[in-house]
């Protein structure tokens, strides 16, 4: 018996803390487990949670990637400001990607081959990045979109909102991809040792060039998500993003040393930085609290977790 | 015949050290070649070279031919040189399988990785080794010999013509350098050519045809082994005159020091008890896995015991954790040395004095003056090859490595000194200055306690041995009464159950 | 309105864009007292900075089926998706300070930005006389408080025979205030005065002349939000002056008016209210 | 020849970037080497640099402390609320630093005795303190102080700003500490292994535990220069300091995995940051080029950093 409890905290850790706060939220607060309420959690987590699968993949290769937020707000802007310009809707959508997965090209190339370190080149295309977001704008919002465009972040399908429809897709792929393919699997060599991988005579840099660019491709998926959700492109969104996407991938279990974790604790992890904020809000926590709160909850969740990684 | 491979006027330097000079090598098709020499003398160096990781300074190598020199490790791999490298190269969270694959994973359409593939070929691979060994286990979570069988696997299922193999058993007991050594001649027989490294000389005989010498990175034979003996080759290595392998000496036992009293931890050892005296060298034999390993970081207080009682010059301590350990007088060298041994990334200097900052400073202000000498002293007597103290540790060769862990303990006064593998890929020469260094702390009146899998060794060191089979002692024997094939039955457990 | 909660208190949604301005903290502080005595009570939540969260707070309320949302918009586009939702929901939505881009909400209470930002730049010709120079330090760069309050103040700057000397972000925060100051006293050492685009800033850079051996009782100085602080500092002498924009007064007309309206079902006769911005040289 | 440069870069990369970039502003702007100038940007680069300081120790451990800012507003709110009740100059240092050191103590202890991995802890951290913060202040800034607490961030000794003699007193305490007491050599070889050291009898835990509380203590320190020197605590203050602080140790060429850096990095690392700033302020750059100049010099100095590391 005591072997089974552990075996299930063991894999489970994180997921059986996330089951808790729900269920002590849902005791709390009637609303907390309404429909409405239950889409409106995850649909609010689809844009951490798009952006994290991205990071998840770039952490498991034992790398950072400190623009996420910035790429963001550029990708979002550019395509904002394609939308009002007019073009179509898969011009918009190709563009904003397109955005996304050349700042993740450019990060994935000056580590690779520039050989400077993750955390720096993406400190640097953080600030650069929000430059070109602020230089593109003008400062100003970008706003008033057409039909087609709001759809991705407005839109349902069979009663569920898009977003949460794209983040499924995105955790899935994601997921496939870990688990079913080379690059997936080499992701995760890299990130265990990344000596081996060179000596297996696998190109490495490839890989690793990519796993930025996947991360790239992500922040400009929730890039569109959000400009289509807030009908408009904004220069200042994203800020600050990187610390909750890390987060959510860290809770979930990933870690950050590389070669170790799932896409899977990163939905979870997503999920539950979502389902704090909102249990606080429907509470009515006073906002000064809430830090505290939410603080407290993040380690504690962690915490019930950490036996996973003392059985390892 | 023609030679498969030509490597000719080879010289690489490193910042302070000249690795390689002007060294020659020629492997015939088919032929199993043994390249030898101290800690240090290049091989490691040289392999590297032709496997591509390191360019050589000057220096042509030459593949059925063609000159290769300067190719990448990609291309020598897709020429057909594969290499199982001294230190160990596997991804811990991966699988066995797909470490074994790495690479080269079956594929099925749509470019998804074939995991049934997969897991049929890995299995039939480890079959050939007689393994109980899930494909889908992760190597970290297997013992280093395993993992060492692993790399082999992988080597072997490339298919090369030409196959590296740097110290392939030095963590391997028995059984799996049987195997190995099958598997070598079968390879043999189908034409692959062989570069086998390994200190453990007596072996060469068994699968080599020829041997090469290497000196501080000359090359100073190539001969066929029938016409050389051991003292020859050692004698090449060494160049002098190497009289004895075991020295012998009379140490006086006195008091017990050490005594363990049913010692036991669920899964891993039960009721283990011993007693060692002071000047007595007490030898623990057994398999690979057999638990001595866990037994003795029980002792050291690095993990947790269900229950038993350890007492110290017949004082009961409670020891937690290592600094207890410490604080009582035990010192432990462990088995692996990258992982338990070593800090890579700081100097031999900061390695070996890691262990008596404690003695060495002054409200936590390190002396350094005085740990300099000592540090000078000791790493002069084990005779670590490094161009200066200061040199970072992953810079030097595995043996001299493993020289720094021990330089580490032996630099503190312990009462009781637990050696965990202590030769694993350690030079002959060397090997007889760690023993009479063992024998010397034994003089000093410290109890010395030799994990090994060398039954040669253990034979040959040990006051007494003791054989642990499944995490207990089954037998105990005296020097006087110990053999091979007495001490090998009970390790097997054979014995055990018969008595 | 949808009628009142059971217990029949009014339960009325607060956003603003950040507690970390003290402007903010203000109109917390006010609103919460206004609804006391309209006998509602807020339920707040902070947007900290962020468009998005303000977005999903939003959502939030309306699956609470709060009576009312007051709402201080982060931006002018980026919350109009959610507060049309909320009054598609029926719930009332009130905007003070900041506008959003939408016909739907009850009302709007603010006082305007750039008109602020005028008023700023109208002070120091005043108070120079109309020749000289200033330094103009703005807010986080795409802020609409730092595009608004600099477009204003440049508008009246520029017909004026005063030269701003230099604009600088610096972020709306007084560490950053002073930082960016002392530097640019080394670079323009001939000032005479210095807008602050709030009081945080205009702070900080009063304690960069003070610590670089500049008087600043000898400069024009002037923030903007009117916070407890720069209040004290006008008592010393140290700032001449700051732009009001009555936080309580904007947020307690806005309550009023929500909470008129799910009582009796009344709108208020404007649907745009504004406060002029005010420069104030005396604590109240 | 080609070996000296080689090793000149290999040794003193960051260094000669930093020399490059003060070259440039000196030629660019006359105000630059101006003695009242350059006093100012190292006063500047106080704040972030005595952080940083307790950084590099954390990171040479292996570890990360994304609380520093919080830790700094917490620890400056409540020197400043004792300030302003009249408390004494000591009692206030005092109280000032006891709340830096317990919340490192609480870092620590969570991460060696807990078993959490430090980004999640320092991250809980950061939103307690900072919520803390806001609680005891009540949102606003405590303002207004008397003569001797105004002196560490405002005074003079000999001509030289207080918070400059600070910040050289706590970098060579650094140095000496990190490479001449135990603590210092336990803390490379934590970072470098720290199985290794667990198995060398030396108690870990205490020693990684005592580098959050280091960290703790500079950002106080960092907190009561930064409070006297604005004449005021405020409940804001600090925030996402953590990224300029990482920054300043990781420019200076302190690796992210551990076990291999030094505190002469990170000083240069953060005067760097300083420098860019004051130089973009004195060029009157436009703001929004500004974040685009700060990527690229970034990476650009990291850049001819990197043949350092490329030798090793
Ligand atoms: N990357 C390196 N940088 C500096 N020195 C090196 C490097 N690699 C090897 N050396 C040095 O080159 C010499 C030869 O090392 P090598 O590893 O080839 O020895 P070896 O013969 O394999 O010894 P062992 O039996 O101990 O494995 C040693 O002195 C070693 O310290
Ligand atoms: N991390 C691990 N997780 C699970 N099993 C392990 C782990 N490490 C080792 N084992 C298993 O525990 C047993 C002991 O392995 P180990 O190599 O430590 O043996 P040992 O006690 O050192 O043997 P020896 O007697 O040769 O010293 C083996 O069966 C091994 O496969
Ligand atoms: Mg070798
Ligand atoms: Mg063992």
């Amino acid at each position: 018996m005591k072997l089974d409890v552990k075996h299930i905290l063991k894999t489970y850790g994180i997921f059986l803390a996330f089951l808790l706060i729900c269920i002590i939220l849902a005791i709390l607060s009637p609303v907390f487990l309404r429909w409405n309420n239950i889409l409106n959690v995850i649909r609010q987590s689809s844009i951490y949670g798009v952006m994290a699968v991205g990071m998840t993949f770039v952490i498991l290769s034992g790398g950072i990637d400190l623009s996420v937020g910035s790429v963001l707000a550029l990708s979002g802007i550019i395509a904002a400001g394609a939308a009002t310009a007019g073009v179509g809707i898969f011009g918009i959508v190709a563009l904003g990607l397109l955005v996304g997965v050349l700042c993740g090209l450019f990060n994935g190339l000056m580590i690779t081959l520039g050989k400077i370190t993750p955390f720096v080149i993406t400190l640097g295309m953080m600030s650069i990045a929000r430059g070109l977001t602020l230089i593109y704008s003008g400062g100003r919002p970008i706003s008033g979109f057409e039909g087609a465009f709001r759809f991705i972040g407005g839109g349902f399908i069979l009663g569920i909102p898009f977003p949460i429809v794209i983040l499924a897709v995105t955790v899935l792929i994601g997921w496939l991809v870990l688990t079913q393919t080379r690059l997936g699997r080499y992701t995760y060599a890299i990130g265990g040792n990344e000596e081996t991988v060179k000596l297996s005579g696998i190109n490495s840099n490839f890989y690793k060039t990519m796993v930025y660019v996947i991360s790239g491709l992500t922040s400009a998926m929730s890039a569109l998500i959000l400009t289509s959700r807030l009908n408009s492109g904004g220069p200042n969104v994203g800020q600050a993003y990187e610390l909750d996407v890390i987060a959510a991938v860290v809770i979930g279990g990933t870690s950050l040393s590389g070669g170790r974790g799932s896409v899977w604790g990163t939905l979870v992890g997503a999920l539950m930085i979502s389902v704090i904020n909102n249990g606080m809000n429907l509470l009515g926590i006073n906002p000064f609290f809430q830090l505290v709160v939410k603080g407290v909850i993040i380690i504690g969740a962690v915490f019930l977790d950490r036996l996973r990684d003392q059985a390892n | 015949m023609e030679p498969v491979l030509r490597m000719q006027g080879i010289s690489k330097s490193f910042p302070g050290v000249r690795a390689l000079q002007n060294v020659d090598f020629e492997l015939l098709p088919g032929e199993v070649h043994a390249l030898v020499g101290e800690n240090g003398a290049g091989k490691s160096t040289l392999m590297k070279i032709l496997s591509g990781v390191y360019t050589p300074d000057e220096g042509d190598i030459q593949l059925k031919g063609t000159s290769v020199v300067n190719a990448g490790p990609k291309a020598m791999l897709d020429a057909g040189v594969s290499v199982i490298y001294q230190e160990l190269n596997l991804v811990p969270h991966l699988s066995v399988a797909e470490n074994v694959m790495l690479g080269r994973e079956p594929r099925r359409a749509g470019g998804l990785i074939d995991w049934k593939a997969m897991r049929a070929e890995v299995k039939k691979l480890i079959a050939q080794f007689n393994l109980k060994l899930d494909p889908r286990t992760p190597v970290y979570r297997i013992s280093p010999a395993y993992q060492q069988v692993v790399e082999i696997i992988k080597a072997i299922s490339l298919r090369s013509d030409i196959l590296v193999m740097d110290e392939p058993t030095a963590s391997l007991t028995g059984n799996e350098v049987e195997r190995l050594f099958e598997i070598i001649r079968q390879l043999r027989s189908q034409g692959v050519s062989i570069i086998y490294i390994s200190h453990r000389l007596e072996e060469l005989w068994e699968v080599a045809d020829r041997v090469t010498v290497l000196r501080d990175g000359e090359r100073i034979t190539t001969k066929p082994l029938a016409e050389l003996t051991v003292p020859d080759i050692v004698r090449n290595m060494v160049g002098r005159e190497l009289t004895e392998q075991y020295p012998v000496t009379e140490i006086e036992t006195r008091d017990e020091v050490l005594r363990v009293e049913g010692l036991t931890k669920a899964g891993v050892c039960s009721d283990v008890s011993f007693a060692v005296r002071g000047g007595e060298i007490v030898g623990f034999s057994g398999l690979v896995g057999a638990g001595r390993t866990e037994i003795m970081q029980i002792i050291f207080g690095y993990l947790k015991r269900d229950s038993g009682k350890i007492f110290i010059h017949g004082k009961e301590v409670d020891i937690r954790s290592t600094r207890d350990a410490v604080r009582n007088g035990i010192a432990l060298i462990p088995e692996e040395r990258k992982r338990q041994g070593l800090i890579l990334g700081l100097s031999v200097f900061d390695n070996a004095a890691l262990a008596v900052l404690d003695r060495n400073s002054t409200f936590g202000v390190i002396n350094f003056k005085k740990l300099s000498d000592l540090i000078h002293r000791i790493v002069e007597t084990i005779g670590v090859k490094t161009p200066s103290p200061r040199q970072l540790v992953k810079f030097l060769s595995g043996g001299n490595q493993q020289k720094v862990v021990l330089s580490k303990w032996f630099v503190r006064d312990c009462d009781i000194y637990i050696f965990d593998e202590p030769t694993r890929g350690i030079d002959v020469g060397a090997k007889v200055e760690i023993y009479r260094l063992m024998q010397s702390l034994a003089q000093r009146g410290a109890a010395v306690i030799m994990v090994s899998s060398e039954l040669l060794e253990v034979l040959n060191m040990s006051d007494r041995i003791q054989v642990v089979y499944d995490g207990r002692i089954v037998k105990e024997f005296r020097r006087d009464e110990a053999t091979e094939e007495g001490v090998m039955k009970y390790a097997l457990g054979v014995a055990g159950s018969v008595a | 309105g949808r009628g009142e909660a059971a217990d029949g208190a009014i339960r009325i949604g607060m956003s603003v864009p950040g507690l970390q301005f003290p402007f903010f903290v203000t109109m917390r502080e006010e609103a919460e007292a206004a609804a006391a005595e309209l006998g509602a009570t807020i339920v707040f939540a902070d947007a900290l900075n962020d468009a998005a969260k303000q977005a999903s707070d939003i959502e939030n309320f309306i699956a609470q089926g709060l009576d009312a949302i007051l709402i201080s918009p982060m931006t002018t586009d980026a919350l109009v998706p959610v507060i049309e939702q909320a009054v598609a929901a029926g719930i009332p939505v009130a905007t003070v300070d900041r506008q959003a881009n939408t016909d739907r909400v009850l009302v709007h209470v603010g006082a305007d930005n750039v008109e602020g930002g005028r008023a700023a730049a109208r002070f120091i010709i005043e108070q120079l006389g109309g020749s000289g120079s200033v330094i103009q330090l703005e807010g986080t760069p795409g802020a609409s408080a730092a595009i608004d309050r600099k477009a204003g103040f440049d508008e009246v700057m520029a017909g004026s025979g005063i030269t701003v000397l230099t604009s600088q972000s610096a972020e709306f925060d007084r560490a950053r205030g002073q930082t960016v100051m002392e530097n640019l006293i080394q670079a323009y050492p001939n000032f005479d005065a210095v807008f602050g685009a709030n009081d945080e800033m205009i702070i900080g850079a009063i304690e960069a002349m003070q610590g670089s051996g500049v008087n600043a009782r000898d400069k024009v100085t002037i923030g903007f939000d009117a916070t407890p602080d720069a209040f004290a500092y006008i008592q010393n002498g140290l700032l001449d002056a700051t732009i009001d924009q009555f936080p309580g007064q904007q947020a307690g007309q806005a309550l009023q008016i929500l909470v008129d309206n799910i009582r009796t079902g009344a709108r208020p006769a404007q649907s745009v209210i504004f406060i002029s911005p005010l420069p104030v040289t005396s604590a109240p």
